[in-house]
């Protein structure tokens, strides 16, 4: 399929004009799935932005991904928007990288409310710290698993 | 006024779903009296699996492709074949599906309980059996005046 | 006074006391012998038979075909299995699915805190073996591993006649056991 | 017992002066072992039968679906996928075999996909049905356990026949489906799609109109739209609020672009909306059932894909019975996914249960809580 990408394209252009520093990299995937790599620091400003200028009101999840070769860790958050019809199939993954050492990112409770769980999931499973997050215990994991956090690459299982 | 229509309404709609529930008395039965009575299974249904040993290689693609690794591979003389622990098997048939020689098959049989945890190993000389013959079979009908109900298969 | 053993009472009360308890044991094997005899334990077997209430639990993902088989086409009932919320009167636990080790500790407490007798039926792959995931880290590999089972239903999740014939095949085993299962 | 040294308030629980708000609260732990819980705990805090706050505990059926899926090939993997809802096993499979083909540029036959939307659909409404018959449990409406119980069989049958299993299918694999439709489907599917939306017309004389079930469902457990929007609220739930979201409409994935129907929803926000857009969905899913039927093209219904996952990312996004499902695949080149972050609708709307809870009675707990379509399993994966 070649689609032009142009409202992709128009979203991209916006936040780079506003963020000229701190997006790191913003590309087109497929259509209608956009990747935001930003700053672990400037994460609360684009947010804000993301939210309140583009439409985008609520998340459809938080993936975290143990790159344990590259010694980090990738938080993304999956955003789309309900508020703009025109742009519901549009998927915004923003991301930020934390050193796999010390794992500290800041929490987007504040944001979206509804990240909550996804975080606190994040938490319990890949060990990573969130600043201003309401509840940070574990969700899934209580009673259930008390060894190091299971989804990290390192942890293994014995398996076939 | 208004309280009044709403009250008559919700003893109108009262007796609407009496009405409704009673009607249901004079349809036919739709419950199945299972052991005496069984569903029709189609051909295609993934039931337990029927091996023909003079088919099977041993090769191992079942085994490999196995979600749950229920299968291993065991010897009989100078050939291998596959051994089914089906306290493990999720009748998935993706080891139908990829079996490069035809040599498994779906059956339609699905009661294999049993009273202990090893007995559930189907060696393959019990696999190669083939499934017992099972009478009264039974399908559902949409068809009649008074809703679904079960109906003996040689009427259907 | 010695720590280890109470010592011997004069108190010619305790004694009689002590000896009537060592009768009423004897009386109670000798009941217990009755009621074991066939047509006492027939009839009581009967009755245990068919009123298998099941615990109010769910474990996982099996609990669709339960509920399929308590539905209308099946309807578990005729086999006097009803769903009921106590567990001081259920007689049967229906393992529905992947026993997780947060889930193990509660279905041991429930099946601790039930009357005798009890059984207990594995439904599907997980509850006998881990099934899909057995090498997951957060669950238990088969309800055998903490639980007496007496029937073990294959299946994922078992086609809820094959649920029937479990129950069958329990009362079936109900039918020719010994009404007081320790004597 | 004698206290002595203390006044005689204090060894009463709680605050002296039961009177004032809030002063005196119980926390109630509902579930595991419960009617009304599933397979999940609810932990309620209650002034007098208020419910304060409500906190869900989950976990109980979390069995590391997403660590697994890492260590087995994509086709071993299909099974796993299914479990956490296999009362809607074909619509979570979508979401899978989806973000492989993104990934790996397959597309399906056009039969293949229409085949995938039929399954879809009926699933849907089986999903829908089963909970309606579990919403008859927690009202305590033996007739609404019986019903769609009973109904529900009927495209159980259908499914059967198709796929070859009752409710777990395995059936849609990456570039296609398994099997073609068998002889005389279409036949059987039409009449009996027509005898349940006469069905239909029944259920909504016996149970929807009905005072017992209006006086308990209608105002109870409201979730505004903005509240409903905010949270992340997903499928139905969000429809319920009054949110015209459907993905099939949104963004059109598999034959859902050349299908006609309608996305349904109610302005309302409470437990009966909730339920009405359920009961509307499932006609609206029997309608396009013989849609699909109708339009079916010829052709092949696989075609070939490798058991690979290319390098790359991919987010697919399926409308599945419990809203949005979706998965975010990264691959590395391998048979297995590098990464492959699975998230449901039901564990969406968990946040929605603390929301709809508060201030709702205690008798209401059961009945507008699984009014959010929540399946613990799903949740927990």
């Amino acid at each position: 399929m070649s689609l032009s990408h142009e409202r992709e394209d128009n979203l991209i252009k916006t936040l780079k004009e506003n963020f000229p520093t701190d997006i790191k990299d913003a590309t087109v995937m497929r259509r209608s799935r956009i990747n935001v790599t930003v700053a672990p620091e400037k994460i609360l400003d684009i947010a804000l932005f993301l939210r309140d200028k583009l439409g985008f009101d609520h998340p459809t999840g938080v993936s975290a991904v143990d790159y344990n070769r590259e010694s980090r860790f990738e938080i993304v958050y999956h955003l789309a928007s309900i508020a703009n019809p025109a742009q519901r199939d549009i998927l915004i993954n923003l991301k930020e990288s934390v050193p796999r050492n010390t794992p500290k990112a800041t929490s987007l409770v504040r944001i979206w409310t509804g990240v909550e769980n996804f975080e606190r999931e994040s938490i319990e499973m890949f060990g990573l710290q969130f600043e201003g997050h309401p509840r940070p215990e574990k969700l899934f994991l209580n009673d259930n698993w008390d060894g190091p956090p299971p989804m990290r690459k390192e942890v293994r299982f014995p398996t076939d | 006024m208004a309280p009044i229509v709403g009250k008559v309404r919700g003893a109108a709609n009262s007796l609407l779903a009496y009405t409704t529930g009673l009607r249901h008395l004079f349809h036919k039965p739709y419950t199945l009296k299972f052991p005496q009575q069984r569903y029709a299974v189609e051909k295609g249904f993934r039931g337990r699996h029927l091996l023909h040993l003079d088919r099977c290689t041993g090769c191992g693609i079942c085994a490999w492709i196995c979600p749950e690794k229920c299968i291993t591979i065991v010897q009989r003389g100078d050939r291998w074949f596959p051994e089914y622990f089906y306290g493990r098997c999720c009748f998935c048939h993706f080891c139908t599906d990829y079996c490069p020689e035809f040599a498994l098959e779906e059956t339609v049989e699905y009661d294999i309980a049993e009273y202990t945890r090893d007995r559930l190993v189907w060696s393959p000389e019990r696999l190669a059996q083939p499934p017992m013959k099972k009478d009264d079979k039974y399908v559902f009908s949409v068809e009649g005046r008074r809703g679904a109900s079960q109906v003996s298969e040689l009427e259907h | 006074m010695s720590a280890q053993k109470p010592a011997q009472s004069d108190d010619p009360i305790e004694l009689l006391a002590d000896s009537m308890n060592v009768w009423v044991g004897k009386l109670s094997d000798i009941v217990h012998k009755v009621i074991d005899t066939e047509p006492i334990r027939n009839v009581i077997n009967w009755a245990r038979m068919y009123s298998l209430w099941p615990v109010n639990i769910t474990t996982a993902c099996c609990s669709a075909e339960f509920g399929a088989a308590s539905g209308a086409r099946h309807d578990l009932e005729r086999f006097g299995v009803l769903p009921y919320g106590s567990l001081r009167q259920s007689d049967l636990i229906v393992i529905e699915g992947t026993i997780t080790k947060k889930m193990a500790k509660r279905l041991r407490m429930i099946y601790d805190q039930m009357a005798i007798p009890r059984y207990v039926i594995a439904m599907g792959d997980c509850a006998i073996s881990g099934g899909l995931f057995h090498d997951s880290y957060s669950i238990v590999n088969g309800a055998h591993e903490f639980l007496p089972v007496d029937v073990f239903v294959p299946g994922c999740p078992p086609r809820p006649e094959a649920l029937e014939h479990g129950i069958i095949m329990l009362q079936e085993k109900i039918r020719n056991s010994k009404v007081y299962p320790q004597s | 017992m004698t206290t002595t040294d203390k006044p005689a308030q204090e060894s009463t629980l709680g605050s002296p002066s039961p009177d004032e708000p809030g002063a005196q609260t119980l926390t109630l732990s509902v579930g595991p072992q419960h009617s009304g819980s599933g397979h999940m705990r609810l932990i309620v805090e209650l002034d007098g039968d208020i419910i304060i706050n409500a906190e869900p505990d989950p976990g109980y059926v979390h069995r590391g679906i997403e660590k697994i899926i890492e260590l087995r090939n994509i086709i071993r993997s299909i099974p796993v996928i299914e479990r956490p809802s296999i009362i809607d096993a074909s619509n979570l499979n979508h979401a899978w075999v989806k973000a492989i083909e993104e990934l790996q540029g397959v597309e399906p036959p056009a039969r293949g996909q229409y085949l995938r939307c039929l399954l879809n659909e009926m699933n849907r409404i089986m999903s829908h049905l089963y909970w309606l018959s579990i919403y008859g449990v927690f009202l305590g409406h033996t007739t609404m356990f019986m019903w769609p119980l009973g109904d529900r069989e009927l495209f159980i049958d259908l499914a059967e026949s198709l796929t070859g299993a009752r409710i777990t299918y395995s059936y849609l694999v990456p570039g296609g489906v398994r099997r073609d439709l068998p002889q005389g489907f279409a036949e059987e599917a039409i009449k009996r799609t027509e005898y349940f939306e006469k069905r239909l017309d029944e259920y909504e004389n016996i149970f929807f109109k009905n005072p017992l079930f209006t006086s308990r469902a209608k105002g109870v457990g409201v979730l505004s739209r903005q509240r409903a929007i905010e949270l992340g609220a997903t499928g139905p739930t969000l429809r319920g609020s009054g949110v015209e979201a459907d993905l099939r409409k949104d963004e059109p994935y598999a034959a859902y672009g050349e299908l006609d129907f309608k996305v349904h929803t109610r302005p309302d926000g409470d437990s009966y909306s909730r339920v009405m857009v359920h009961v509307d969905e499932m006609r609206e899913s029997s309608q396009l059932i013989r849609q699909i039927l109708e339009k079916m093209p010829s052709g092949p219904v696989r075609r070939k894909a490798p058991i690979v996952v290319p390098r790359g990312e991919a987010y697919s996004r399926v409308e599945s019975a419990r809203g949005e499902c979706s998965f975010y695949m990264i691959g590395e080149g391998g048979d297995k996914p590098y990464r492959a972050r699975y998230i449901t609708g039901s564990y969406r709307n968990m946040a929605a249960i603390s929301a709809v809870l508060q201030g709702v009675r205690l008798a209401d707990m059961p009945t507008s809580w699984w009014s959010i379509d929540y399946w613990p399993v799903e949740a927990d994966r």
